[in-house]
């Protein structure tokens, strides 16, 4: 049996569209310092063991190495130290990393930092970095981008599943609007120092009128772009039980992947992965893994919920953090995750389910749309804000009550980097 | 070369420069066929299935594969239109992007739609794939039309 | 107590300055057919339940998120991947963490892969490339080049230990040897039909009289800068026996690291980390961490030693392949690695004890300066290497029985990033 | 822009531009006082260790740092010629660079020597820091000189 593994404290940096006061390395300083000093626990900085660093890309800052740079900046040397990357997933991916040392008992004690600084070029030129991984040989050339690749995978699941435009134009509002109560979101000029200045509650309506980016995406479908960092704690039962009397359990991790160039998902070759409350015959007719989902997703989803014993997630899970990059892909995931069937998604956004006051809530930090997107720190802020979510303590943090799910008990963070090239998903519980 | 763009806090603005040498390795005979008119996909017989882009490893059972042509032809499996993109690509907004079904190709292949008229367009759509003239010796050297 | 692990399977490519005959995915995929097709085990690709990738940085082929590009290529969609890097030490850190994967039980059967494609860019630009992962505000403006950092490095154990050039050269004459009988070794025309055309045997007056890159260190004591990969299978204990009757069990792994600016190693504040068999009196004079030693490895074999319960390593070790970035980095390193005392490294290879038929032969490969330095597949080589050494299968695979070492029961693994950035050091065992 | 350096196997080399803005942050100081003519490094007076190149938060405690001025006086602690290096020095070559240990500062500091005389150069030398009066912004914009 591995051991258990618990959580033990977050931090976060504010989230801007260009933090230029702070090197990249200070701003990881603000996450940690966050970590080890604002969380009510028992721990010193000299009792961590090891750290897991997650950043996206070395193109951004013409730095290699940086994870060095980091857990020197963060004086962990001459402990252990390893840096994960996945794109998009690279938070998710660290978390479940640091799992693992722990698990183990390579590390007793191990922090995660993840961080990005995109905005040292400018947004174009990060955009183009971000469509350097897709497939440079192929799917770049042709004028790769990733809106564009979201673009075609959403139109395709509008055609299957005649999921619309309003739908996704809802899970923005959503998520955009819950970000007003976080003080860390990017969009939240009210309580960010750092936000920007045309950010604040958005309607469906300006989301339909916002311009295309790549239809049917439009600019308010699609994620921001960030400077900051996040930072998580994890220990052993051992350790977690002297560290702080509610330690969060990871109790799941799956990783899933798939294709680098989507079109090249073997659409014949492959079912759907079924989950436990699901019933083959409802995909007899569905070609899978189309590129109308993400089986990175459904894959990764499949093993957490094993580990985990959950066995109908809308029920068990009280709340999740989704890596929405675009308004679509959360649409699609809602799927993936088995929270309704494949092609329903839509109709769960409209009704209501995964609102901050729905039965499970999804994104109640603002997620990728409404409060940051700063890649290596990504997967590690969700990781935070459920740690915060089942501790009770998210109202303190983020500097409003009206963001704290009542009662949260189990959550669930998802990480997706690409087309979907690398998902994980973790099950964090009280 | 290095500028001032701020003082408080110091930013400098740095070009920085890097000329690659890539190589195809053994897709090669896909870009120097298309000098012949010939569209080359690879096939694994014992996994019976058809790559485009060509891989030289099958991925289902590791074997080496072999160059097949196909006609290109096929139809639209989802198509976008981009108003913006990366850099490199501003100057050509706005443009069309779709994943085609190519005949005998078991994998969707990304690539830029031309058409005049993209109202007409749709998923379902016969298309065919076109070979440039003037190579560049990128994916960008064929792209899909429409085929009525 | 965490699941033992083994190693049941090696593959590698032809190693080569430039190997423009085949994309970076299909020259992993050669390396992963031998791992798969030419070990004598029970195991079908698909009995793989996911991989680790590790390869150092994008800036090679300037692509992104190509560990995806791997996984997918290798076809093994969907199952769990994930991206290590650290440097030079990036394929330690890779065995490292496939060691945390199956001992934590998230993974039965793991492939690590390791590659990197340096021909892309032209040599001056490689070697700049190194240098950007150091120091970008302060060490690399100046005009750094890591050949420059180990100068001063290595002036400095020179200056404090009286360590000589002969001796370095020493170092060279050994590894660029032993890899002449080694097939898959760069500087080996008679067996590798991708190697430099003026390969071969060297003296120690080659050395002496090949130009001078950076005093006190000569063309011939810098490692080589390769394109190729490296692939090797671990599983855990239920696993492994089923699939072959020679498991090689790794039973201590340790990592350490140091700060990025070789410079900021607090010298003032810290004593030399003491192995089992060392007195503390023998240290009292020094100062340490200097820049004369690598504390990353000391505290990384420090950490193998207490897992595999080695006390005395020149006695108890019967092999290394260790990370001989340069001649002068080999003898600091015999030194961490406790085979001699700090101060006596150049003894020990004036000595013999090093040689193929020495007391404790390192580098039968040919290490960096003999057979390659991919950086991402070069520790996963050494695990390949170390594997087949301990099954005693290594004459099969090398093309000549000259470097099997016989009898050989346990072997370290050294991979070392930066100037001392991070490093592993791993045991395995028949 | 991209032309064919060889055609077996197709081999495409291309130009790659970036155009960096990088901040250094709360370190911004140490560049600025240059132009007063002071050197500036960082302490941390709970740890008792000053940093040069400076760091804003400790490492040791976390805690933020405080600047200090330094003399720029020290002494040689190890050095090297290069005859070679990366791409973007080879113009200078050849050229030393020293680690050097200086007064009131915790750290070792590495830097360019420059000496007319290289063979008087030893370990344990007196060096004075030297401020360039052409900033380029870069840690280059400092160096050691003999201290004689
Ligand atoms: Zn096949
Ligand atoms: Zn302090």
């Amino acid at each position: 049996m591995p051991r258990k593994v618990a959580v033990v404290a977050g931090g976060l940096s504010y989230f801007s569209k260009a933090r230029r006061d702070k090197t990249q390395e200070e701003l990881a300083a603000e996450a940690a310092r966050m970590a080890l000093f604002d969380n009510d626990i028992n721990l010193s900085k000299d009792d961590i063991d090891g750290t897991i660093v997650s950043y996206f890309s070395d193109h951004f800052e013409n730095q290699l190495l940086f994870g060095s740079i980091i857990q020197d900046y963060l004086g962990f040397n001459p402990k252990p130290s390893v840096r994960i990357e996945g794109g998009g997933a690279t938070g998710g991916l660290a978390v479940r990393d640091a799992y693992a040392h722990v698990a183990s008992g390579l590390l007793d004690v191990a922090m995660v930092i993840g961080f990005e600084k995109m905005s040292e070029v400018n947004t174009a030129k990060g955009n183009e970095f971000i469509a350097l991984a897709s497939d440079t040989d192929w799917d770049f050339p042709i004028g790769g981008f990733y809106s564009g690749y979201y673009a075609l995978m959403a139109k395709r699941h509008m055609e299957e599943f005649g999921t619309t435009e309003e739908q996704m134009a809802m899970v923005a509002v959503k998520n955009r609007n819950n970000a007003q109560h976080n003080k860390f979101a990017q969009t939240n000029p009210k309580m960010n120092p750092y936000a920007m200045k045309d950010g604040g509650k958005i309607t469906v309506d300006d989301v339909l009128k916002s311009p295309y980016v790549a239809f049917p995406l439009k600019r308010l479908d699609i994620c921001l772009m960030s400077d900051g960092a996040a930072v998580m704690i994890l220990a052993s039962e051992e350790k977690a039980k002297k560290i702080t009397d509610t330690p969060i359990w990871i109790t799941g991790t799956g990783a899933g992947t798939d294709a680098m160039r989507a079109g090249d998902r073997p659409r014949t070759l492959s079912g759907v992965p079924m989950l436990p409350h699901e019933k083959k015959e409802w995909y007899k007719e569905l070609e899978y893994p189309g590129v109308h989902s993400f089986r990175a997703g459904r894959e990764s989803a499949r093993q957490a919920y094993k580990m985990a014993g959950i066995t109908n997630p809308l029920k068990q899970l009280d709340l999740i953090e989704l890596h929405d990059a675009y308004t679509s892909s959360e649409i699609q995931t809602y799927e993936d995750l088995g929270l309704t069937k494949y092609g329903q998604g839509g109709k769960l956004i409209e009704e209501g389910v995964t609102a901050l006051d729905g039965d499970l809530p999804v994104n109640p930090s603002g997620g990728l749309i409404g409060a940051m997107h700063a890649v290596g720190a990504t997967g590690v802020m969700q990781g935070v804000e459920m740690f915060w979510q089942l501790q009770g303590v998210a109202g303190k943090f983020h500097g409003s009550d009206k963001t704290q799910i009542k009662n949260a008990e189990r959550g669930l963070i998802h990480s997706h980097a690409g087309t979907g090239t690398y998902v994980t998903a973790t099950i964090m519980e009280r | 070369m290095t500028e001032v763009y701020s003082f408080d806090p110091l930013i400098i603005k740095t070009p920085y420069e890097i000329t690659y040498k890539h190589s195809y390795g053994k897709t090669t005979k896909f870009f120097t066929s298309l000098s012949d008119g010939k569209l080359m996909a690879t096939r694994c017989d014992h996994c019976k299935q058809t790559f485009l882009p060509p891989r030289s490893d099958c991925p289902y059972c590791l074997r080496e594969t072999k160059w097949v042509q196909i006609s290109g032809k096929g139809r639209i499996h989802t198509f976008t239109t981009l108003y913006f993109s990366g850099e490199k690509f501003l100057k050509d907004l706005p443009f069309q992007l779709v994943y085609v079904e190519l005949e005998g190709v078991d994998t969707l292949f990304l690539t830029r739609l031309k058409t005049k008229d993209m109202k007409k367009v749709k998923v379902g759509m016969k298309i065919k794939m076109k070979i440039s003239r003037d190579p560049e010796w990128r994916s960008s050297d064929i792209w899909a039309e429409p085929d009525e």
